[in-house]
């Protein structure tokens, strides 16, 4: 087993929390005009500069005030998502890692098992809060197989990382139907979903931060 | 694309130093983006706040003083504010009689309201949301995040901002600005589209002849692309849908809103084919408002919102408002 | 280039028949080209008439009502109108205390306004002129038509208007007019040239990365073209050449005037850096207008107008005002 | 002698001015774009079209009312020009049309010399209200030539079609020291003058009515 695939019992502790968010805060920031692109065939241009701004402000906020805990680090990094992205994505964001986070309470270290089941508390508050459904062409579109996948696979980031990238590219056929978006009905059709890329991203980072 | 800008960075920020050195009788706080009227909180008062990307100045910001907004939140460029602006706006205007929140039926807007609105509350303040909806090129239909909040904005926030500088309590005040987004209806065309700074360039690529017919207001493709048409042309098009939504069986307020870019000779040779279109549907205008109020920066184009009016908002809409972008009454 | 229009030759019909249709407080005589205050002759003053080429609104039909123009006179698009319009504005506003004719300094616009001036003479109505000739991008010498008329316009029609107002008498309002002009100057920039529905498309080229300092309203080229610049630079180029020409030891009103399609976003920007820049050589600011105000159908630029007051010049600025454009004041 | 040579004692009626006028009509309407072009470079872009609606309203005016007068016509066609062009052409055409009718008089017919002579006060006129002077790069610059050709050459309307259109192309290298051409200083030399340009049109109107 290699050691991007955690075991089960692996423990994931404050510095893989922080090195995932830095990997993330890191390849948003490469790929931010491909997300703002996206953006700009279906929505308003922003997206990219939305989430460059927002984990900017995470990586800032974790210098500043280093964690306790990987439960801590994820509530930080949402609440500077909702203080500094505004948008449908940083509400939205910002819930997923808040929420991630509260389920992680305060352990020092946590499982990839637990990790996954506190992931997949976030997304359950981010379709809440969102009211999306899996097809309606959003993030969760991208985090909900990746949440699946890293329940399934007992914590492999990769399965996690690939199941997110699949969900983005399957974006692509649907029409959406929330956010911005919407508004184009039909000719939502064809393109990929800029806030189900940058998901697959942050997916992705979680892997990185494991190597 | 040139922009009379330093970097796409500093855009919101250096606005909002523009908005403090030019007019005194605002409070900017530059640095959390709040813009609020120098006398607020004012006594016995319910305050209006209202907020969204920026980019559609003079919403929101040249919409705060008497009679209308007590405070504006302008989020980055066509992106919602966040929440603490929200609530640290709530909290400099509250007199204690609670805070209207007029938010534009964007998902990024109405999450971050609501979020603020909670947070609002549980320090003590007050909090009513009203939803503006009345743009009719949207389908509000279970599959769409409903209709967008465009030129109705403003008569929403004209006409609550008059109640409740007359005294009236939140709940009428909720209640009147409710009815008139249930009595606007909107529709814009897009001639050009717009460039936002962090691109750098248009946002969406309109071929040469075409227009965009039923755009939004962030440049939001609309409901279908045509060869370009006349300004009388567009007129009936826009009238017609209008209409057929709105179903006015009086008077209206009727604004006819530049994009930005289009020309103000245009725009008024269009209010005059949006006033005989009107006139040979039997709709009657009471008021008429032609200019750049809902725009969307450097796009070329044109809007209309209808409102239909009684009585009592025709009173509310000629009360006296002070603000850099409305002015009039004493 | 697409326009919001039926066809160019109808365009300033057009125009009229939407002010007409908006503003029911002004008195729009679409077939002979005449925008009258609706409670003109109003007995006692001396009138205010101005005009000019058309795609500069608001200016001025935009400033006609209380406080500012009695009438105005628009001409086809940026080429002054007719003595036979002035001469009807004349007779429609003279209360038979005289009327000052508010001309920007064109060729056509000083022929015409001559012609009609010679004209109402012959009517009996007393006419007094000012020139207004405040952009410093032109050299004013024997070897040119002389200072074009730009931002300045608005700063003498509004203060002269406002004396006339107070029922100064025809000299006064003439010398008062003719002060403000003395006492200001104003510099512009275009980022892209402006289309006229006649030409059908851009009436210059300016290259992707250029800027033209010093252009005129109608596009007419400027000093010198560069190399696309910052907001700040801009800034500090233009005050560099207003406050050199003006050097001001009273504060000034300052005008920072967007030529038509530049967003406001972009538009306050610059005011932040021409407030900026104007701190920096110790010009202070008594008022400021941030706007379009003197426009260049959809070109994208800006200009700025300094105005050096005194009181009593800025007690008249300050004075209530009541028009389409500028409204301020019980 | 052809018969566009007219001879110093052949007489010019009132449809010879008729057609004259008719034909300037025609030249600066077909011209339009051009001189709108001209008007581009050093200008506002609105000569052709100022031209063409003053030229329009001359038409229209003979047709309504027709003169009953070589002078009667000059004048209509000045008084036209003055209400309904505007911008500097209006009034220097307007006066000069409506000062070389009041030189002819009520006279129903006049020689070639006499209208040499009035289009010769006609041009002082212009050249008195506009305070340009030869070399000023402006219509003055077609309208002198052709009117001292035409009291040379004893009422030649070729020699001052020639002389003005000669006129107009030497205003290229001129820099332009009245109208607004003189606010570009240097920047105007290398263009031709729009108002000459139109000049040369009208003068070689006449030969055309000649014909
Ligand atoms: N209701 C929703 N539920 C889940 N995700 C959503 C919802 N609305 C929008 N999104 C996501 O947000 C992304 C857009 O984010 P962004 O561009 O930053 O915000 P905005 O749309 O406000 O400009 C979309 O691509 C989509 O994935
Ligand atoms: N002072 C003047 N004297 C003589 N001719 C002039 C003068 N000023 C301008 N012109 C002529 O008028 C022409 C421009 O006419 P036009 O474009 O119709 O008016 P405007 O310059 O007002 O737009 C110039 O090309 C020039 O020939
Ligand atoms: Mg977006
Ligand atoms: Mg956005
Ligand atoms: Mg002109
Ligand atoms: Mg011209």
């Amino acid at each position: 087993m290699s050691s991007s695939e955690p075991a089960v019992d692996d423990v994931l502790d404050t510095p893989f929390f922080l090195r995932w968010l830095i990997a993330a805060a890191g390849s948003v920031d490469r790929e931010a005009a491909r997300l703002t692109d996206l953006d700009s065939a279906i929505g308003d241009a922003d997206h990219g500069t939305n989430m460059q701004r927002g984990f900017a402000a995470v990586a800032e906020a974790l210098e500043k005030e280093p964690p306790g805990s990987p439960g801590a680090a994820l509530v930080l990094a949402g609440r500077q998502l909702i203080s500094k992205v505004g948008g449908a994505s940083g509400p939205l964001y910002g819930t997923l890692l808040r929420r991630a986070g509260k389920a992680l309470g305060d352990a020092e270290q946590v499982t990839p098992r637990q990790l996954a089941d506190a992931l997949r508390a976030g997304v359950d508050a981010v379709a809440q809060l969102g009211g999306a459904t899996p097809g309606d062409k959003t993030m969760l579109d991208a985090l909900l197989p990746a949440v699946e996948a890293l329940g399934a696979g007992a914590g492999s980031f990769p399965a996690a990382a690939e199941a997110a990238e699949k969900g983005a590219l399957a974006t692509v056929p649907m029409q959406a139907r929330k956010g911005r978006a919407s508004y184009l009905g039909e000719r939502s059709v064809g393109h990929q979903d800029p806030g189900a890329t940058s998901s697959a991203l942050i997916i992705a980072a979680l892997a990185e931060a494991a190597r | 694309m040139k922009m009379l800008i330093n970097v796409p960075e500093t855009v919101v920020a250096d606005a909002l130093r523009g908005l403090a050195a030019s007019h005194p009788e605002l409070i900017v706080d530059v640095e959390n983006r709040v813009i609020v009227r120098r006398d607020a909180p004012v006594e016995g008062k319910v305050a209006l706040v209202s907020g969204g990307g920026s980019g559609h100045e003079p919403l929101h910001g040249g919409f705060v003083g008497r009679g209308m907004l007590d405070a504006a939140c302008p989020g980055e460029v066509f992106t919602s504010p966040v929440p603490d602006q929200m609530v640290r706006a709530a909290a400099a205007v509250d007199s204690g009689k609670g805070v209207l929140f007029v938010v534009k039926n964007y998902t990024g807007d109405v999450l971050n309201f609501d979020m603020a609105a909670e947070l609002a509350e549980d320090e003590g303040i007050q909090v009513a949301k009203v939803l503006v909806s009345d743009d009719v090129a949207v389908d509000d239909s279970l599959y769409t995040a409903g209709r967008r909040g465009t030129g109705a904005t403003l008569f929403v926030e004209k006409i609550a901002g008059a109640a409740a500088e007359e005294g009236a309590p939140l709940e009428r005040v909720e209640s009147i600005a409710r009815r008139v987004n249930d009595l606007s209806s909107s529709f814009g065309v897009a001639l050009s589209a717009c460039s936002t700074p962090a691109k750098g360039g248009p946002t969406f690529d309109l071929p040469a002849g075409e227009l965009e017919l039923g755009v939004g207001i962030h440049g939001e493709p609309g409901r279908e692309r045509r060869a370009m048409m006349t300004s009388r042309e567009i007129a009936d098009y826009a009238v017609d849908v209008v209409v057929a939504d709105l179903r006015p069986d009086s008077p209206v307020l009727l604004l006819v809103n530049g994009a930005g870019a289009t020309p103000q000779l245009e725009l008024y040779g269009f209010a005059a084919e949006v006033h005989r279109a009107l006139g040979e549907r039997q709709v009657a205008v009471a008021r008429t408002l032609v200019g750049n109020y809902v725009t969307s920066l450097d796009m070329a184009g044109a809007s209309i919102t209808l409102c239909q009016v009684d009585e009592d908002l025709l009173r509310l809409w000629d009360a006296p408002v002070r603000t850099v972008g409305l002015r009039w009454g004493d």
